[in-house]
């Protein structure tokens, strides 16, 4: 492109614009090379080429090109990308600023987007009537699944998802500041230095990549003698110079939560053709706000008529921001349909950049101020009360038919190359409406406005109605100094803002809602853009009953599309409050929710990827585990040891070696997982008494028992042991996952219901390394190292817990079984625990004992019949039911569970128990999970009277076993049972649960 | 996220250091074991559950570790006090000051 | 009612669709009914539908405070499975899937129910125990639901993250192929449609503010917006504002309220061609036929009423998604919103009689009573008309927190939508 | 506690080092922590036994005179000791306190903890991207500290300069801490 005369693009103007000629950049629009400036938008870099098509709409595949200049274009929608998984579908070329490199492809047309086959829709149109898709498709009823709802979800859907995982990061950052300023145009900018000035911390954003607002394109207002551009230049640069101040622009605030909770999200590099690695693609801000300032602005409204969606039709202020900002024409010859006079300012700015005005069609009787004056004075025609007709041009627009006010037939046609269009102006109360502020119809000017704040918040400028430049900046200094002040900042202090305006009262804002122009009735004359709602089929959705605005909207899916409804919303309103004969208010405006502009997926999550999803919790053995060869399994955040596979080893293999090894001489385990909790006060027997069903003061110190802790409602909560390390001093443990659940809910109780009681509970889990060793073998082993401890089975039997030292350190030193084993658990604090559990390993390896994980643990338990709370009980199982009534002290006046257990249902007799089960065929493995049933020839639905809650193959028992909860399963002891699987039928018999050592003489060797 | 004053840190703090801990001022009888069926439905199934201001339980567990009582709208989500775990059951603020309370900062 | 048909739309379009019928009215309230429902929800209007035409019972009005279909019918995330654990809850599930699957043809209105296939992740050795459990029972049941290895997963929803260095690798997961989506505001309007040609009141913007009772204690109608309006029997079904109405005739609930926020992307072409659910990364999506992805995970902590959540909670919600799929770490958050789920004790619903005799209650559905719409409002139906329950929600009483004989599938470990 | 021969204390963090320029993540040295439970009553004496004033306001911090021992208020009950004297601490505290014999609690969290150290002009950034209280010096000033949430595990931070802070976590949360502000220096630039 170089030796252009015209710097990135054709319709590029010599000296208009605030890009800077000299700086190309070079992208592509699908395939096609072109050449924008640095700056560019990709809608101002296109138009610049003097292309105007730049998407086809979600359901006629109407060829569409740019309507707005900012976020709320609804048709400029197009894939991304930098490279193939840095791709992005649904981008608003109004925002994606060009960069070198940067590849845009047009979306949801096949073949190309000149010549799109899916616009056949477009001639089906009088089918696809909204919600036509409730009333058929419902023959042959399996044609929907198979036939008419693929056909549907392809043609749906505008772009591509990306298809490889996404190569960028993202940052977040919570912020705090006395005063949020949500906008950066004139009222923002003028808020932001009045509460800086003050003192106040200020954090000011704006979605656009300069501050400016509206000024971007309103050359008629100078502040301070400068012009507003400018002057918005210098104000930011200021503020971003002051300590107290954030300014943050491509950064749109897009959710206003409670308690003036604001989610901001800063696009970081989706402009730059070389972003550092180490920069966020975007950054996401928490900003807790003392005082939040809404300068949100407006949005411009179109006009709603037949054929008003063909590419070069546009926004007055978009096509204002293009000559004025990017310095490009959007055609040469330019009609104008308004109903608002801030169209006007845009015909004239237009004509004086050498813009040909054929025509201003007028929808008022006449437009504010003396700008019919100018006009004609101008030279330029103005049709006042008139209307257009219809559109013509394939791809563009060539052409308009105007007609009088109310009038039908053809018209007189007048030829163009664009339209711009201004019904009037939508305050951007999104963000009000989200902080849950009321807003209120202001029926003079014709607008909602905000009404009753809900949070400490105040709207400011065009959001507010304010219009007027010179009462706006005074609101916005008043807010600011207002904020401030309420945030405690004591410095005084008002900015200099003096503003010198030469354009028209904004004025007249009531003749721009379709309800009061009056457009024709024949043609498509769209509403929504990008969904392809139509005035009809707003109608029609009143005309079938829809009179809730919300009906209107879900039945015509008017403002769901990706811009929600930010130009199409008041349209739909006023036609449907035209068609109902109501006023607008009482059909009432449909709820704005987060986000105001759609936000990354990536941005929300921040950080929270990979192995920052959620924490992995390691234990202090972890690495020696790992090196010897264990394999983890995820047990809630844990990680824990699974088995220990060696060369060639199948799971089953290592588990069943690693079960024999532990009773034939010992095994080594890490227990470091289980949740533990320090008991300390005079009052600590008092109160696990009230904690757990089992009765604690005559357990001596030096001693430990198995505790059961219910709920409230008698189930089965957690277990554990518990070992008392002297008269005030109690260890208890519980079960991995349980561990934070429990301390809870002994806080709970000990805050709010025993406060009396003099106890202090502390977690201990991660203090201490534990590392279990289990088997006949298990005291040879540890003897060496043991210091100070006794740990003869006279001095210190089963269930016995001591303080004292191991390889030199300080440990407490449980004799304790979960394997039916003469066993021990070694408790050191963590950092040692590596270096104890290799000194314990080394003489264990050489004795041929070995390390066992938790399959095996889960194996060797079971055989002894000890349950696994969350495995054999889930929260429905009472002590009873488990077998455990033994543990349910009788003569306790209280305990958490006690009233619970007395209900009716917790006593039933044939309540499921816990009970073994041996499969006829000692080789068959029941599948954990399976259900049970007593009558195996009945028909589905079964009747299962329990299910299969453990099961394993035992080597040392040389067959599988199982536990199960089946209904008074007790009472079947001996009884055969069926489980019923997809291929067969297994007879099992009910036993006891302990499989192995019967009577317990393995636990003293 | 809200924003909750913790009386024993005197100070508001975000939500994601508390956890919600249910209704408030539900007593545990000393009797537990004499409760009936009926007793027992009230104390630990049925719930006020009342839209509107709310007296209910939090935790600060990610700060000081303290249960503390709260009165909250459940409409608007806004906290008209927060005050220690085992103090009596406050009245209401008057309307009036509520709607002051409104007016300035929403904590 | 005017027959829904490909034929009268292609007759409707040469002349403009000028002549579509409303598709319910909106009449005056009559001085009494004989059943009057509170809460035009999917499940409230199907009730008045059932009474209608199962039971003849055709002098009934629902009450609407709102817009008909705009509580948590219109805000959910549409997924519908019937693999539940325990006997009464398979049951009541499995017989709103059998009604699903022919309701667009029995209300002559396309619901769009679409058996895609809900496919519930398994993450560890515990999730995979629990899974076979209800895969197991349901089969028992007559329930399809199957186990899928990690690859046979993968082959049947694409975008999924089986890698082994995954925080929480894929162990499998649990296919109910019956299970699937359907259109949440065309089974409102649809049973609106269909109820108010059989003669059904649907009055909306009518909020109730008090159930009267006589001096024997029965109820003797409602008192609204818009005046008293007598009923030999009142049925609730306002799911969320359910403790706030039945407080009105004195009855407390074993009910919370809570938040619920669900959120949508914007439109892609078709990329998942199913519903995923995990409980342990916490996370459930499918894609609507727009083409936006569907997303929604647990409540906010706190009870309320507010139809707002917390941020935080939206993205964690993402965080699992990106995690399981991240492929769609750069797709984008187009509209998010809060529902009021009114949450039992043992997560089961609640589908009784009172102990007002006249009133009938229908709530507790926590985060997934969609699914059980056609179901529920069948059952409820037959409740209210025999003022007994129907053999399906036998169990589902207000009694059994009482005796203890709850119905608990959260405790079983199984998820709550 | 000494170190016995032959056994070697392993910090779960042993050798880490991250962030950059304008903000250093640094492991802390091993310390002796204990949670300490009291009543208001006991405070006076178990400060004697401290030889430091346990602090009685919410969110502060007391540092003994030679920097050596320091007590964070974390609840009205709840003190968090660190000693990180010689040796990584080797005092008994456990026995001073008892020696005091006012009712009281302390339970040895030596190892349950561990600590990072978060330095430079970019510190309070850095920890802004997980950590939901305003960490401005006016809200969170020197020797500020308090038990809060680090994106998705808890910590307890304490400012012990301007630019200078100490996270403490528990040590199987430790390598996620240490990640996670790795990725946040990379984004924090002052």
């Amino acid at each position: 492109m170089s030796g252009n005369a015209y710097q990135g693009g054709a319709n590029r103007l010599p000296g208009k614009g605030r890009l800077t000629p000299a700086k190309t950049v070079r992208f592509s629009f699908d395939g096609r090379i072109l050449t924008g400036l640095e700056g560019d938008t990709l809608a101002s870099a296109l138009i610049a080429n003097g292309i105007h098509l730049m998407g086809r709409s979600f359901k006629y595949h109407r060829p569409r090109g740019v309507l707005s200049a900012g976020a709320e274009e609804p048709n400029a929608l197009m894939q991304v990308s930098r490279d193939s998984a840095r791709y992005q579908p649904n981008v608003r070329a109004s925002v994606q600023e060009i960069f070198d490199g940067l590849r845009a492809s047009s979306q949801n047309r096949y073949p190309s987007l000149a010549c799109d086959v899916g616009a056949v829709n477009d001639a089906l149109s009088p089918l696809f009537s909204a919600g036509f898709y409730y009333k058929t498709f419902m023959w042959p009823r399996t044609a929907w699944n198979k036939l008419y709802e693929p056909v549907i979800r392809r043609a749906a859907g505008l772009g591509e998802s990306p298809k490889e995982a996404d190569p960028d990061h993202y940052a977040q950052r919570y912020a705090h500041c006395d005063v949020l300023v949500v906008g950066g145009g004139l009222a923002g900018l003028s808020a932001a230095l009045a509460a800086a000035e003050s003192g106040a911390s200020v954090i000011i954003c704006d979605e656009q990549p300069e501050m400016g607002g509206a000024l971007h394109f309103d050359t008629s207002i100078a502040v301070n003698g400068e012009t507003g551009f400018d002057w918005a230049q210098k104000t930011a640069a200021r503020l971003a110079f002051m300590d107290n101040v954030r300014v943050l622009t491509r950064t749109t605030a897009f959710g206003y939560y409670a308690q003036n909770f604001v989610g901001l999200t800063e696009r970081v590099t989706d402009h730059l053709a070389l972003p550092s690695p180490d920069q966020p693609r975007e950054r996401l801000w928490q900003v807790r706000a003392k005082r939040v300032v809404l300068a949100t602005g407006a949005i411009e409204r179109h006009m709603v008529f037949p054929g008003n969606d063909r590419p070069g039709i546009m926004l007055a202020s978009a096509a204002r921001i293009f000559l004025n900002h990017y310095g490009v024409a959007i055609g040469a010859k330019v009609a104008v349909y308004t109903a608002c006079d801030s169209a006007y300012e845009a015909a004239f700015d237009l004509q004086d950049a050498g813009v040909r005005i054929p025509v201003i069609v007028e929808a008022r009787d006449r437009p504010g101020g003396t700008l019919l004056e100018e006009a004609r004075t101008r030279g330029i025609e103005v049709l006042t009360r008139h209307a257009i007709a219809s559109t013509k041009g394939r791809l563009r627009v060539s052409s308009i038919a105007v007609v009088p006010a109310g009038a039908s037939g053809k018209g007189r046609d007048i030829e163009v190359d664009a339209l711009i269009i201004s019904a009037g102006w939508t305050p951007s109360v999104h963000l009000f409406s989200q902080s849950r502020g009321k807003v209120a119809w202001d029926a003079e000017s014709g607008r909602f406005l905000p009404g009753v704040n809900a949070q400490d918040c105040v709207s400011i400028g065009a959001c507010a109605g304010t219009d007027d430049p010179v009462a706006l900046v005074e609101q916005a200094v008043e807010a600011g100094l207002d904020a401030a002040n309420g945030a405690g900042s004591e410095m005084s202090g008002r900015p200099v803002i003096d503003i010198d305006h030469e354009g028209s009262d904004a004025g007249s804002w009531s003749a721009g809602l379709v309800g009061a122009v009056g457009a024709p009735e024949s043609g498509k004359a769209f509403v929504d853009f990008q969904n392809d709602v139509t005035a009809k089929d707003i109608r029609l959705a009143v005309r079938e009953g829809m009179h809730s605005i919300e009906h209107v909207k879900r039945f015509t899916t008017n403002g769901m599309a990706t811009d929600q409804g930010k130009t199409s919303n008041m349209h739909g309103l006023a036609i449907a409050a035209e068609t109902l004969g109501k006023p607008i208010p009482q059909v009432g405006l449909t709820t704005f929710r987060a986000p105001y502009t759609p936000v990354t997926f990536g941005t929300i999550v921040g950080q929270s990827r990979g192995v920052l999803f959620d924490p992995a919790r390691k234990t202090p053995l972890h690495a020696c585990l790992e090196t010897n060869g264990a394999v983890f399994e995820d047990v809630g955040q844990w990680k824990r040891a699974w088995y220990f596979p060696r060369a060639g080893e199948t799971m089953h293999a290592a588990v069943s070696r690693e079960c024999r090894t532990v009773r034939e001489v010992a095994g080594l385990f890490d227990a470091s997982t289980l949740g533990k909790i320090e008991v300390v006060g005079p009052d600590a027997a008092a109160f696990l008494n009230l904690l757990y069903t089992n009765a604690w003061d005559k357990l001596e110190p030096g001693r430990c028992k198995y505790g059961i802790m219910l709920r409230e409602d008698g189930f089965i909560y957690d277990d554990g042991v518990v070992g008392r390390l002297a008269a005030d001093r109690f260890h208890v443990t519980t079960t991995t996952g349980g561990a934070p659940r429990v301390l809870h809910h002994m806080e709970d109780y000990l805050q709010t219901e025993f406060p009396h009681l003099d106890v202090w509970l502390t977690s201990i889990t991660e203090q201490w390394a534990v590392i279990a060793v289990q088997g006949p073998q298990a005291r040879d082993i540890i003897a060496p190292f043991v210091d100070g401890i006794d740990i003869s089975d006279d001095a210190m039997p089963h269930m016995s817990v001591r303080e004292g030292k191991i390889c030199g350190v300080p440990t407490r030193l449980f004799r304790m079984s979960f394997t039916g084993e003469r066993g021990f658990e070694i408790n050191v604090p963590a950092d040692y625990g590596q270096s104890v559990f290799e000194a314990l390993w080394e003489r264990a390896e050489a004795m041929d004992a070995c390390l066992y994980g938790t399959e095996a643990m889960h194996v060797l338990r079971a055989e002894k019949g000890y349950i696994i709370v969350g495995q054999d009980t889930d929260g429905t199982v009472t002590p009873d039911d488990a077998g455990l009534s033994w543990a349910v002290a009788k003569k306790k006046p209280d305990f958490v569970g006690i009233a619970g257990l007395k209900r009716a249902d917790l006593q039933r007799p044939d309540r499921k128990q816990l009970v073994g089960l041996k499969t006829k065929d000692p080789t068959l493995v029941l599948e954990e999970g399976a259900q049970i049933v007593a009558d195996p020839n009945e028909k589905i639905p079964m009747t299962m009277i329990g299910h299969v809650t453990s099961s394993y193959w035992s080597e040392n028992c040389g067959r599988s076993i199982a536990m199960a909860v089946v209904a008074g399963g007790r009472s079947r002891m001996g009884e055969t049972l069926y489980v019923p699987m997809p291929d067969r039928t297994i007879e099992v018999e009910v036993t006891d649960t302990v499989f192995f050592d019967k009577q317990g003489e393995r636990l003293n060797g | 996220m809200l924003l909750i004053r913790c009386p024993y840190c005197d100070e508001s703090r975000p939500e994601i250091e508390f956890r919600h801990a249910g209704e408030a001022h539900i007593v545990r009888s000393d009797k537990m074991a004499d409760l009936t069926p009926d007793e027992f439905e009230r104390y630990f199934f049925l719930r006020d559950n009342r839209k509107g201001d709310v007296y209910e339980r939090w935790r600060h567990i990610h700060g000081c570790g303290r249960f503390l009582n709260a009165v909250r709208n459940t409409v608007t989500d806004r906290f008209l006090m927060t005050y220690k775990a085992g103090e009596p059951r406050p009245a209401l603020p008057d309307p009036q000051a509520q709607a002051a309370a409104t007016e300035g900062n929403g904590q | 009612m005017r027959k829904y048909s490909i034929f009268a739309i292609a007759r409707e379009a040469m002349r403009g669709h000028k002549g579509w019928d409303r598709q319910w009215s909106s009449p005056e309230p009559r001085s009494s009914y004989d059943v009057v429902i509170v809460g035009a929800g999917g499940h409230g209007l199907g009730t008045a539908y059932y009474l209608a035409k199962e039971h003849g019972i055709k002098n009934i009005a629902v009450i609407e405070k709102g817009w008909l279909g705009g509580g948590n019918t219109g805000r959910n995330t549409t997924i519908i499975r019937s693999n539940y654990l325990y006997d009464e809850s398979a049951g009541l599930y499995n017989h709103a899937l059998n009604l699903w699957e022919n309701l667009s043809q029995e209300l002559n209105y396309n619901v769009m129910y679409s058996a895609r296939g809900v496919m519930m992740l398994q993450h560890n050795v515990h999730d995979v125990q629990s899974a076979k459990r209800h895969i197991h029972a349901n089969r028992l049941n007559g329930i399809d639901n199957e186990w899928l290895e990690p690859d046979a997963a993968k082959a049947f929803c694409p975008p999924l993250n089986i890698s082994s260095s995954a925080r929480y690798p894929v162990m499998g997961a649990a296919l109910q192929r019956r299970g699937g989506v359907a259109r949440h505001d065309a089974v409102a309007w649809g049973y609106a449609r269909a109820a108010a040609d059989m003669g059904v009141h649907i009055i909306q913007n009518c909020e109730v503010t008090g159930i009267r009772r006589g001096a024997n204690g029965d109820v003797t109608g409602v008192d609204t917006a818009r005046g008293f309006i007598g009923a030999k029997k009142v049925g609730v079904v306002a799911a969320g504002h359910t403790s706030v109405l039945m407080d009105m005739a004195g009855i407390r609930m074993p009910l919370e309220s809570f938040p619920l926020q669900a959120l949508v992307s914007e439109p892609v072409k078709p990329i998942f061609p199913c519903v995923v659910m995990s409980n342990t990364v916490h996370a459930y999506i499918s894609q609507s036929d727009k083409g936006e992805l569907v997303i929604g995970a647990g409540t906010d902590q706190y009870t309320s009423y507010s139809q707002t959540g917390g941020l935080h909670i939206i993205q964690h919600t993402l965080d699992a998604i990106c995690e399981m799929f991240p492929i769609f770490s750069r797709m984008k958050m187009l509209r998010s919103w809060g529902g009021i789920v009114d949450v039992t004790p043992d997560r089961s619903p609640i589908l009784a009689k009172t102990p007002v005799k006249g009133l009938y209650v229908n709530c507790g559905w926590g985060t997934g009573g969609f699914k059980a719409t056609p179901g529920s409002a069948h059952v409820f139906a037959h409740t209210i008309a025999n003022d007994a329950p129907h053999k399906i929600n036998e169990g589902f009483t207000l009694e059994r927190f009482r005796t203890g004989r709850l119905i608990d599938e959260a405790a079983a470990a199984a998820v709550a939508h | 506690m000494d170190s016995p021969v032959g056994v070697e204390r392993l910090h779960p963090l042993h050798g880490r080092r991250g962030g950059g320029a304008a903000v250093g993540l640094t492991p802390a040295q091993a310390a002796v922590r204990i949670s300490l439970r009291a009543k208001p009553d006991a405070v006076s004496a178990l400060s004697g036994g401290l030889g430091l004033d346990l602090p009685t306001r919410p969110k502060t911090a007391v540092v003994n005179a030679d920097g050596t021992r320091s007590a964070l208020w974390l609840g009205p009950d709840e003190w968090l000791v660190i000693d990180d004297g010689e040796h990584g601490g080797s005092a008994d505290l456990v026995k001073a306190l008892a020696d005091t014999g006012v009712l009281h609690s302390a339970v040895d969290v030596s190892h349950r903890q561990t600590a990072i150290m978060v330095t430079g002009e970019a510190a309070a950034e850095t920890l802004a991207a997980g950590c939901p209280q305003d960490l401005s010096l006016k809200a969170f000033p020197v020797n500020a500290c308090s038990r809060t949430v680090l994106g998705k595990i808890e910590i307890v931070l304490w400012r012990m300069a301007d630019d200078m802070f100490r996270v403490e976590c528990w040590r199987s949360y430790s390598d996620y801490a240490f990640a996670f502000l790795s990725e946040a220096a990379r984004d924090a630039k002052a």
